[in-house]
């Protein structure tokens, strides 16, 4: 019997992904003999936009980067544009930062175990982590005032200040997730048929780790001990000693496949119920803000001159943004972000290769992708499939408008 | 009892994100799970458009997306609903002036209920739905005064 | 055939369809209890099918269409066959006599053929992918399910369901032959999510794989025809496991003395009940705590290991017999 | 064919479901009706989960009488939903362009009437969060003087 090949497009709609990305693949039987990974369905022209907005309106752009993560990338912009413009957060406002962001951490590793769990056919799963999720989103809105898009962070500090009550829920959450992680262990770790899915599938190694540049946890299942936590630590990381999770230190062996990813996720919460915990007893007393006043600080940007990167650890892997603030406008005049996903997705096309189309959701959920995060980029191609640069673009645009102007009867 | 009692009440959803942020999409998926659970109203996220009688889109929509989604609404059997989550689908939201969005989605395919909010809570979807409700329960009535 | 029959061969569908939906009700229930949430009104299959026969029916361009359109009519008729040769209860089964065991394994099998060939007729590739990996998974259980079977024309020397039913298995068998009984039991309880095409098993139709797979490119008539077939069918299977295994009736327990209209009342709420229980733990509950299997995965847990329990059943049986 | 989650599903069983039934518990037959009951007060809904006590970041509400027309609002809003209404010196927001950062209140700084201590701000968030809509540029989600819908500005 010849083996008859069948072409399967995953995506941009497909109830596996829940984001525009699309994945072609060439299947023999199950097997995946050729595969093509497309992105660039999602793209905003959020940075051009942020370049000529002011610098808090770019702030909040960053924030809907991404609505799962919706705290790193306006930590990153806050880290890095307090670097170009040399304002200092207050202690108390780092302490928060930092609580949020691993607050998010908790949420998000949550909301990935689900997906997962999902991806595989185990919705009563995804139902029981949801539901166990539903407590630090509570904690989230109480603190922020919305479940997803906290709103919290502004150059030189936050918007709100932690209250008595804030403190009460958090300890209470603190408590509740000690002991919801552990039953996650259980069910996530030791589930025979979660484990047949996952063990081998999508297996990075060390080297291929290094070679498609994967960051986060996906680098860190791999056995690399990677975290900006740890590698450049700031606001309150720098007085906590956080050091990466990676398997090695959990159960001695790294094969750096999807139920590694689940391990270090799942310890990752357990790391980060720490941080918030520490950082509440540690909680500085004082303002919350440098500079409180959003008409001072937005003329103050305008009189700045600098740049400056900074770098955060998102629940995917590391977030980077780059600013230079001219010191003509209110706003960055050059912003470049890069995000996780983007280095994470390259490992797709070599882990897809060789698989099964069973695998395809597994391969594509592990890395936890986010497509918002990193659809940077338009390409402009001709109608042969090559891309086109911008000077032909330039060309090609006068080009446009003379020919409009000549059917229009246009006189110079 | 209406001619549409039953499509009321049992309403097979498909879920297409355009350039969303992921926010509203994992709202959606919260409105599923047991806190909020909207199977209780016979509501389910089916993985094809034939099967689907709502079209849930979220996020403005980029140039590259703007025909798979007229294609994806083609592909629903009829009748069929479009409900728009989030403000950024709604009106453009804070993208209003990006170069690669095609605009709102009531520009590409029609929209029966949109749901602001960024997100909306998983009520404010319910709430939604409510709003779809009414909606049928008009046409019905319509239905029923013509013939 | 007697009026009689006729009689049946016209009320039995339409009980049939009445209480597979009430099942798949139940079923999603308690399955949504189980997840801890609501769940829908156990009415909610009904109104699924009314709101299905309402919609539009479409026909995808690339499709064979005589074929798309016929296989869930197919799908249905057989499953609704299979309904007539089970023995409800007490009451005969209306097609008793016209060919048993043997029959009712052909028919199990055309349901799930017709949906492969729906699928490979739709002309989508997630279909195509769909049906390739319904035909695989059932030639991995086809193999317990017919051990199972053979097993019982060993013990009963004959493929008779009414004989089978109305003398409990347990009643003949020795102790040996009791526990090859009890795993072919165990068997067919594996086989039946596959057969049925529910989680861990429901690799044809991996939503998030290959977007519900071979009923991607069906809507509206033909979905629902679909959908009754397999409510139909998932009621068939576990009565068929209570005619099987669990014949016991009420009366023969606790020794009363019922007789006319009030014997098949009370004996058929308790076969209901029976199969209630049936469906709620070979089918709700496993449906609802596993993950999907890959596709070689369940190929080799079918062929190895089921295998082995239902061969060894069955040797055991041979033994003691 | 036994595992642990089989037993932390059977232990839910027993278990109130987590579920907060709002609206209602089911589908109800007719919603109109319902919804006239409801106002008639015959009906209860079920609550929505409880929002916070305080901050929660609702449909902004516009006091147009608080407003002193400096614009600051429109200078910070990052999605452009605050429009200008030169003809009165007051503005319109448009809540499904909204994105309900609370830029806006903050920045506010608000008017105080003759007998007052302290400024109050023009802009405020509600806890009004239930916005579906059939017209995104329906009365409920926009907020304006009423005189500029009177003149038709």
């Amino acid at each position: 019997m010849t083996k008859s090949q069948y072409y399967i497009p995953i995506g941009p709609i497909h109830p596996a992904l829940k984001e525009p990305i699309r994945v072609e693949a060439k299947v023999e039987g199950e097997k995946i003999v050729e595969v093509d990974v497309k992105r660039g369905f999602a793209h905003r022209g959020i940075e051009y936009m942020g370049m000529k907005r002011n610098a808090i309106q770019a702030l909040y752009l960053s924030e809907r980067i991404c609505g799962i993560c919706s705290i790193s990338h306006p930590y990153a912009f806050v880290v890095g544009s307090e670097k170009a413009l040399g304002i200092e957060a207050p202690p108390r406002a780092q302490y928060i930062r930092t609580i949020i962001a691993e607050l998010e951490r908790i949420h998000s590793h949550i909301l990935w175990l689900g997906v997962v769990a999902h991806e595989v056919g185990f919705d009563s799963l995804l139902f029981w982590t949801w539901k166990g999720r539903e407590k630090v989103l509570d904690v989230l809105e109480l603190i922020s005032g919305n479940r997803i898009n906290y709103s919290m962070y502004m150059i030189g500090g936050v918007r709100r200040d932690l209250k008595e009550s804030h403190i009460k829920a958090l300890k209470e959450m603190i408590d509740y997730y000690r002991i919801f992680n552990q039953e996650m262990k259980n069910l996530f770790l030791a589930d025979p048929v979660y484990k047949a899915r996952t063990r081998g599938v999508a297996q990075l190694s060390k080297e291929m780790a290094l070679k498609v540049n994967a960051v986060g946890p996906t680098a860190r299942a791999a056995g690399l001990r990677m975290d900006i936590r740890q590698d450049i630590p700031y606001d309150a990381y720098a007085d906590i000693e956080v050091r990466g999770i990676v398997p090695q230190d959990i159960v001695g062996e790294v094969y750096g496949d999807a139920y590694d990813a689940t391990l270090v996720r799942i310890y990752e919460i357990d790391q980060s119920v720490d941080i918030i915990e520490y950082c509440i007893d540690n909680l500085p007393e004082g303002k919350i803000m440098a500079i409180p006043n959003y008409v001072v600080l937005l003329s103050k940007i305008k009189r700045t001159k600098g740049e400056g990167i900074g770098a955060h650890e998102a629940p995917r892997g590391e977030v980077i943004h780059y600013f230079k603030y001219d010191g003509t406008r209110d706003g960055p005049a050059v912003w470049k972000v890069v995000a996780p996903s983007y280095n994470n997705i390259n490992s797709w096309a070599p882990l897809l290769l060789g698989a099964e189309v069973a695998d395809i959701p597994v391969v594509v959920a592990y890395i936890d992708p986010c497509m918002c995060c990193n659809d940077r980029i338009a390409v402009v191609r001709d109608s042969s499939g090559k891309i086109v640069d911008s000077t032909t673009l330039h060309r090609m645009a006068v080009e446009k408008t003379m020919r409009i102007k000549k059917e229009l009867g246009v006189k110079e | 009892m209406g001619k549409l009692y039953s499509f009321k009440r049992s309403l097979w959803v498909f879920h297409a994100s355009g350039g969303s942020c992921n926010g509203c999409d994992i709202e959606i998926i919260a409105t599923l799970t047991p806190r909020y659970d909207a199977e209780r109203f016979g509501i389910k996220l089916v993985g094809s458009p034939r099967h689907a009688d709502v079209l849930l889109v979220t996020g403005a929509i980029p140039r590259d997306f703007a025909d798979k989604l007229r294609r994806i609404y083609d592909q629903m059997s009829d009748p069929k609903a479009v409900v728009v989550v989030g403000n950024c689908g709604t009106s453009g939201g804070l993208f209003y002036d990006s170069y690669n969005l095609v605009g709102p989605i009531d520009e590409i395919i029609p929209v029966d209920v949109y749901v602001p909010g960024c997100p909306p809570r998983p009520e404010a979807i319910i709430d939604g739905v409510v709003k779809a409700w009414l909606k049928i329960e008009k046409l019905e009535k319509q239905l029923e005064g013509g013939e | 055939m007697t009026p009689n029959i006729l009689a049946y061969a016209f009320a039995f569908p339409v009980l049939g369809i009445f209480l597979g939906l009430v099942y798949k009700g139940i079923d999603r229930r308690v399955s949504a209890r189980l997840t801890s949430r609501i769940g829908p009104p156990i009415r909610q299959p009904f109104w699924d099918v009314g709101k299905l026969l309402l919609k539009e029916t479409v026909v995808p361009e690339n499709a064979i269409s005589w074929l798309f359109n016929a296989m869930p009519l197919i799908a249905l008729a057989s499953s609704m066959t299979l309904l007539l040769y089970i023995p409800f209860g007490v009451l005969k089964a209306p097609l008793e006599g016209y060919g048993d065991l043997i029959v009712v394994l052909y028919l199990l099998t055309l349901q799930s053929l017709a949906m492969a060939i729906g699928g490979f007729a739709s002309g989508s590739p997630f279909s195509s992918v769909g049906a390739q990996r319904e035909m695989v998974l059932m030639m991995s259980y086809e193999m317990p399910l017919a051990t199972v079977i053979v097993g019982f024309a060993l013990i009963y020397r004959s493929f008779s369901l009414t004989t089978i039913a109305s003398t409990p298995v347990w009643s003949i068998v020795g102790p040996i032959a009791g526990l090859g009984v009890i795993m072919l039991f165990i068997a067919l309880l594996i086989v039946t999510p596959a057969e049925l095409a529910k989680l861990p098993f429901d690799i044809a139709e991996a939503e998030t794989e290959i977007a519900e797979g071979m009923l991607a490119e069906y809507s509206g008539r033909n979905l629902a025809l679909f959908y009754l077939s397999d409510a139909v069918r998932g009621f068939a299977m576990a009565a068929l496991e209570v005619v099987l295994f669990i014949p016991f009736t009420l009366s023969s327990i606790f020794n009363l003395n019922l007789t006319g209209a009030s014997l098949y009342t009370v004996e058929a709420l308790w076969f209901l009940f029976k199969v209630l229980v049936v469906y709620l733990l070979a089918v709700t509950l496993v449906r609802t705590s596993f993950a999907r299997f890959r596709i070689e995965q369940a190929s080799r847990i079918f062929w190895v290991y089921v295998n082995i329990i239902a061969l060894v059943g069955l040797a055991l049986v041979w033994m003691g017999v | 064919m036994v595992n642990k989650m089989m037993f932390v599903l059977l232990k839910q069983v027993v278990k109130k479901p987590f579920t907060n039934p709002f609206p209602v518990k089911h589908a109800p037959k007719n919603v109109t009706e319902l919804i006239e009951k409801v106002q008639k007060g015959e009906v209860k809904i079920n609550p929505p989960v409880p929002l916070p006590e305080e901050g929660f970041r609702g449909k902004i509400h516009y006091d147009p009488e608080r407003c002193i027309g400096c614009q600051l609002c429109i200078k910070v809003c990052p999605a452009d939903a605050m429009e200008w209404i030169p003809e009165l010196r007051k503005i319109r927001h448009y809540v499904s362009r909204c994105m309900f950062c609370q830029l806006c209140v903050d920045i506010c700084p608000g008017k105080k009437f003759p007998g007052e201590e302290k400024n109050v701000k023009a802009l405020s968030m509600s806890n009004d969060f239930l916005l579906a809509d059939y017209d995104k540029y329906s009365d409920n989600l926009i907020e304006e003087p009423p005189e500029a819908k009177e003149k038709g500005l």
